[in-house]
């Protein structure tokens, strides 16, 4: 498979690019924000995107989605980057739905088509404490009747108290770092027992900490296999790596448009800025950067989508690279921009902060370099 | 001499520990625990109001100034004495000031004698306070194109335009301030005006930043009446003034990379990331880019040490203040980032109780103006490459 | 189609797997397992001629070039094929070459139908070797600065000059070689021209670079006579020609700093360093530098991977190629400082046997030229900034 | 301590740097490396060293030395540095004599004298695996009879096939990695049972492998205390330490100012290359480095002269960023020379060579940022 979007997927995004600029552009997340919006999204643009079939993007024809791959996820989610739209597409659209295609039809059959619809907004309840350790699951399941009881809490679960659906990583056997003993479960927010708190993040949205008190579920609650989560929750996270590192482009090319833009506009010792050789190189080495971030992640989907071996490894790349590239764009942004862009006025700032939370969402680079050297062996 | 210092030494801590007020031994834990000074000032306590007092009283609140002006008369040997020993005793500055730490310099050097009697003592006991007029929204990095206007009416000028990034400019009294008194020449055209923030046309209006509330404003003069004995320099030689008192600022912004008091970057990253099972920073990558960044910090804490005491000694290149701003806000821009990195998520925190109302974000975010404001890091290494080193114009 | 296309890669694989003598489908262990034909070759082997000999014949040296030019008249996909059957059996190049790899492009695309008949089939069948003569020492990255003339003596050009960085000129039968025509025009005053290095009043002298021998040549050119029709392209037009032809050797350099076969980075840096109790690559902070390389590393792997594909797809940008030779070079300079560093001081040895002659040092040392040679960095990075972001001009 | 040269420091330097630049410039270094000298430095400049009070400088006045300090030998390296002199310099006058100020007066009085006069030619034997780890000493040294017998291996021992003294590090007690157990020695090269054997490395000097078997030394060649050796070791350690970023300054500065020189010249386009600011913003960074690796470095000197706590932390802290300012100078020289700089004719690849050797010498920059790390306890 050639190493670029082929011409449906071209179309798909020339469908997405001004649609998503239309409905929820920069100015929609100010909205959110000046408004103090406790939901930190818009649940109408929400609808509006399922109207467009974008929630279905991942599931298959015969619930009602597009049935289309981790590729087509990520134009989306490019696009959410591009403008900064508060969604919880990554965590419903990509993450959710790679879990619940490992559920029983039951299961997928209850979900999928309200996801579709837009009725239904999911959230992946995975990290225990406030740096990204998935390996490590100490949240405990244990067997209760038919079922089982769930205790412990969840946290960094965005927009986790806006979720209908929770999927949750526990520890049904085994210490909290065996690679054995992880089953995931498909949780209703309103489940008795749940606590959810969320807290406002610095690029507005909403990230909400989750505390399970003796949780019951009972046994068609689980995702997948008893005991043999890890292979779903591995898969979960790549994808939601790679989908976080489409976002991350976008993030990064938003932020990279406005200041070549800046740099082609502004004056100053009588010269336009972007005549000033040291920073036309920084601008083609940041150039360069973005365009090696764009090729790793379109890999990760492709290698995802192909069922590669080598997903996992790329999903890690691109989410590093990605990280790297993208926090070189709004870092740059900032700076090219001088004191307009320090100003909360002026749009720039939201792209560095909006950045700063993705790159730390499933793991930031440098959690993802260390986890590439484990799995290389070294 | 040697031992006259000793003396010096000896006597300033005992007069330090008899009098500064314990309040004002605590560490500063917000910025109402910074004094000001200025008309609108309130005090926070008695002791803040009585340190400053006492301190004035003795000219140590601008201790190297000369005693005339409200100064302490001391050589630069006894103020960095001074220093260290209130350092040493935890005291805290009982005056935070821009007409210190910038306009003074440049009323010492280039006011008339009625300009400097007239500041400095006010400047001194913290009676008035300054805020700073240079950048305007077309003239950031290049100050020169600035087009703030001031007519000369004969006996006055009359001022019109627009500043941008003037801190406290609300909160100050006074304002020194560039403006454009010949609109034919660039560099050659510019004043350097000292007025009143009450005089009738003034206003301010605050400027909200990426990082939340900040200090800075946009200032505006509309139809503003300034005397003419008010211009300190020559007409048209603002440009010399302004030149002068950057150099100061930049030597102070310079310091804010070096190591601070408080916990150490190791420190905060291990409460922030804990350890892994062989007691390392559990996270080797982060680990490794911290030990990195730790090399660059104590070795700048070193260049910070030598850059000072070489200044003290008159054998500075003048242009290595822009070397030392480059690198200090360069640095600290990398501790924030880094410092985000050992947070994870709760350092993403933007209003949480917990996360002290996103403390971290907003400090890290409010880094990044470092290498703007004062000048750019891109014009500090433009006069790094022509003065110091010597390389031609393009 | 792609039914065609598989049995193609049946039959490739099928003749491969008979054809390939089985030394050429050992790994290349150093450089004369490298065919590189011309007039002055010897081969290593009776293997290497007759692998040179057979593909020649098939056309396959040049795959995708035309059938009547000695080609191999494959399309694009069909090439791939080929190339990938070939890695995958692991069958050797059977020819190296300036003459394929370089001129060949600019022949088929400027090239008279006499020039084409006259060289390409000697390139392809490997009779003739080439070689480059850009750079001169007065003209490095400012190419239209050449100052080697070739005066219009009527029937023929009178060519004196010299030119630097000429890769095994001592090798080569012919070379290819940017001259100024026009002294009064810049870039459109030079011209491209083909002649015999045996022409009388050509010379070469080798350069020692600081990691030792190397192919590079001064060559120095003293009334040489060559004929009019020797011209490729239009008198005064060399530039287009050069510019076209460099691409090209862009896009082969820029390949660099891809993922080699052998060993990985990782693979080399354990050996040299070995591991801790942990298991761990014997060094956390080399271990984090390596990693954070690994990432851009692969990510570059799939950057190449996707220029080239759009490459053949015609959709990717042409001043991409000035990108990639960018990030090619720089990241494999960056991959053999890790070595060295992982290396220690045994990496160190200069010309001990157990250094294998210092290959280490030497071959990182080389790796300094990579961005340098084909256009500096900086020359990629203006290109990048002005043909793809379009940035104006200072 | 002001943390600049006093006058009498400046003073030394205006007599070391016309004198060396005189004596050994980087012509002296070509031509021993075209005659291929089996040595890799030339004793008749090492003479002329101690003829100077070089050899000396750390050595006290009852020794006849110039008993001055680390930051005193530091000038000297530094100008070894600028003018790339093949020396054993910092073996034999910083970490000899530093070692043996440990030792007793018998010893220094057999030894100092002949270091200040030229004739002994000394040699730090504590490597002894590729990569510098002088923490771990597996090298036997058991008691038999008066004395102790040595069996093992030590390498990277600049300059040992010449070297008269041989100052080694040893196991008397414990394991390989023991704090305590380490014995300083005092080896005469010629000594039975020592075998040396040198290569050349990139940078024309020359470095030796040294086996020990079963070579014989009665107790009065102990450095200091049996067993107790590791805290001298450490001292030794620290001086060459910022020693060796003393020469890696003066690398860094000699490679500088040639590419300075040459951006001020070099035309291309019609202008003088140095006028282009991309260049300029890097040669301004660069310039930035290197003030600040100075500064580290005399900080370390001071510390160490004055016997500071932070003396070993400080000498980390100056080799680890003199080994970044350095390497980072001397890319840019070849870098920013271009082809030219690519030659071996032209001097600045040799400025790249020992810059390499030097960073790796006493740890490189990876070495000495994880021990400031696990000093400063994470």
């Amino acid at each position: 498979m050639p190493l670029f979007l082929d011409a449906e997927q071209e179309m798909l995004a020339d469908t997405v690019r001004p649609f998503i600029a239309e409905t929820a552009p920069v100015a929609h997340l100010r909205a959110l924000r000046d408004a103090d919006d406790p939901a930190g999204f818009s649940r109408k643009v929400w609808r509006a995107f399922a109207g467009m079939g974008f929630t279905g993007v991942l599931v298959d024809e015969a619930h009602g989605g597009l049935g289309l791959g981790q590729v087509e996820a990520g134009i989306v989610l490019e696009e959410i980057g591009r403008n900064l739209t508060p969604s919880p597409f990554l965590g419903t659209a990509v993450g959710a739905v790679e879990a619940l295609r490992h559920a029983d039809e039951a299961m997928q059959g209850s979900w999928l088509p309200r996801i579709v619809s837009g009725e239904v907004v999911a959230a992946l309840a995975l990290d225990e404490s406030a740096r990204h350790r998935p390996e490590r699951v100490a949240l405990k399941a244990e067997r209760h009747g038919n079922g089982f009881r769930l205790s412990g809490a969840k946290q960094f679960v965005a927009f986790g108290h806006e979720a209908d659906l929770l999927v949750v990583s526990a520890r049904t056997s085994g210490g909290a770092a065996d690679e054995d003993g992880v089953t995931l479960f498909a949780l209703p927010r309103t489940q008795a027992g749940v606590t959810v708190s969320a807290e406002r993040l610095a690029d507005v949205s909403m990230a909400a900490r989750v505390e399970l008190d003796g949780v019951e579920l009972d046994g068609s609650a689980v995702i997948g296999e008893v005991d043999g989560g890890r292979a779903v929750l591995n898969r979960v996270l790549s994808c939601v790596r790679a989908g976080a590192a489409s976002e991350l482009q976008g993030v990064a090319e938003g932020a990279s448009a406005m200041t070549l833009d800046y740099l082609k506009q502004r004056k100053q010792f009588g010269r336009v800025i972007g005549s000033y050789q040291a920073l036309q190189h920084r601008a083609a080495h940041l150039y360069s950067e973005l365009e090696v971030a764009r090729a790793a992640t379109l890999k990760a989907q492709q290698s995802l989508d192909a069922g590669s071996d080598t997903a996992d490894r790329d999903a890690s790349v691109a989410k590093a690279m990605a990280g790297m590239a993208s926090g070189l764009a709004v870092r740059e942004a900032v700076q090219m921009h001088g004191g307009i862009g320090m100003t909360d006025e002026y749009d720039v700032g939201f792209f560095m902060k909006r950045q700063r939370v993705l790159a730390e969402m499933f793991g930031d680079t440098d959690y993802h370099a260390d986890l590439l050297a484990r799995m290389e062996g070294y | 001499m040697a031992d006259d210092l000793e003396q010096f030494r000896r006597d300033t801590r005992a007069w330090l520990e008899a009098n500064c007020p314990p309040e004002m031994r605590e560490p500063v834990r917000s910025e109402k625990d910074i004094c000001w000074g200025g008309r609108k000032w309130t005090f926070q306590s008695e002791a803040q109001r009585r340190w400053l007092e006492i301190m004035a009283e003795r000219g140590w609140t601008v201790p190297d100034w000369p005693r005339e002006y409200g100064g302490g008369g001391l050589s630069p040997a006894e103020a960095k004495v001074l220093r260290q020993e209130m350092a040493s005793l935890g005291c805290r500055k009982p005056l935070e000031s821009f007409g210190i730490s910038m306009l003074g310099p440049a009323l010492l050097k280039y006011g008339t004698e009625e300009q400097k009697q007239e500041h400095l003592p006010k400047i001194a006991r913290g009676e008035i306070r300054w805020c700073q007029g240079y950048s305007e929204p077309n003239a950031g990095s290049d100050l020169a194109s600035l087009a703030t206007r001031a007519e000369d009416k004969g006996d006055h000028f009359l001022v019109n335009g627009q500043k941008v990034w003037t801190s406290y400019a609300d909160q100050a009294d006074w304002i020194f301030c560039l403006v454009r008194t010949d609109p034919a020449a660039k560099q050659g055209g510019i004043s350097f005006l000292l007025f009143d923030m009450e005089t009738p046309g003034v206003s301010t209006k605050p400027i909200l930043l990426i990082s939340g509330n900040s200090p800075f404003c946009e200032t505006f003069f509309d139809d503003v009446v300034v005397p003419k004995d008010q211009v300190l320099g020559a007409v048209n030689d603002g440009w010399s003034v302004a030149k002068y008192l950057l150099g100061h600022e930049r030597e102070m912004i310079s310091g804010m990379g070096g190591r601070s008091l408080g916990p150490s970057l190791p420190e905060l990253a291990l409460r922030r990331a804990g350890r892994d099972e062989h007691g390392r920073l559990d996270d080797p990558v982060l680990r490794a880019r911290i030990a990195l960044f730790e090399v660059r910090s104590h070795a700048f804490a070193a260049m910070s040490e030598r850059f000072l005491d070489r200044l003290k000694a008159g054998s500075v290149h003048p242009a290595q203040a822009s070397m030392m701003k480059y690198l200090g806000t360069e640095l600290n821009k990398d501790r924030h980032e880094l410092l985000m990195a050992a947070g994870g998520s709760e350092a993403l925190e933007w209003d949480s109780e917990a996360s002290h109302g996103g403390a971290a974000a907003r400090a890290w975010l409010r880094t990044k103006a470092n290498s703007i404001e004062g000048g750019t890091s891109e014009i500090q290494l433009n006069i790094v490459a022509k003065r110091i080193l010597e390389l031609p114009e393009a």
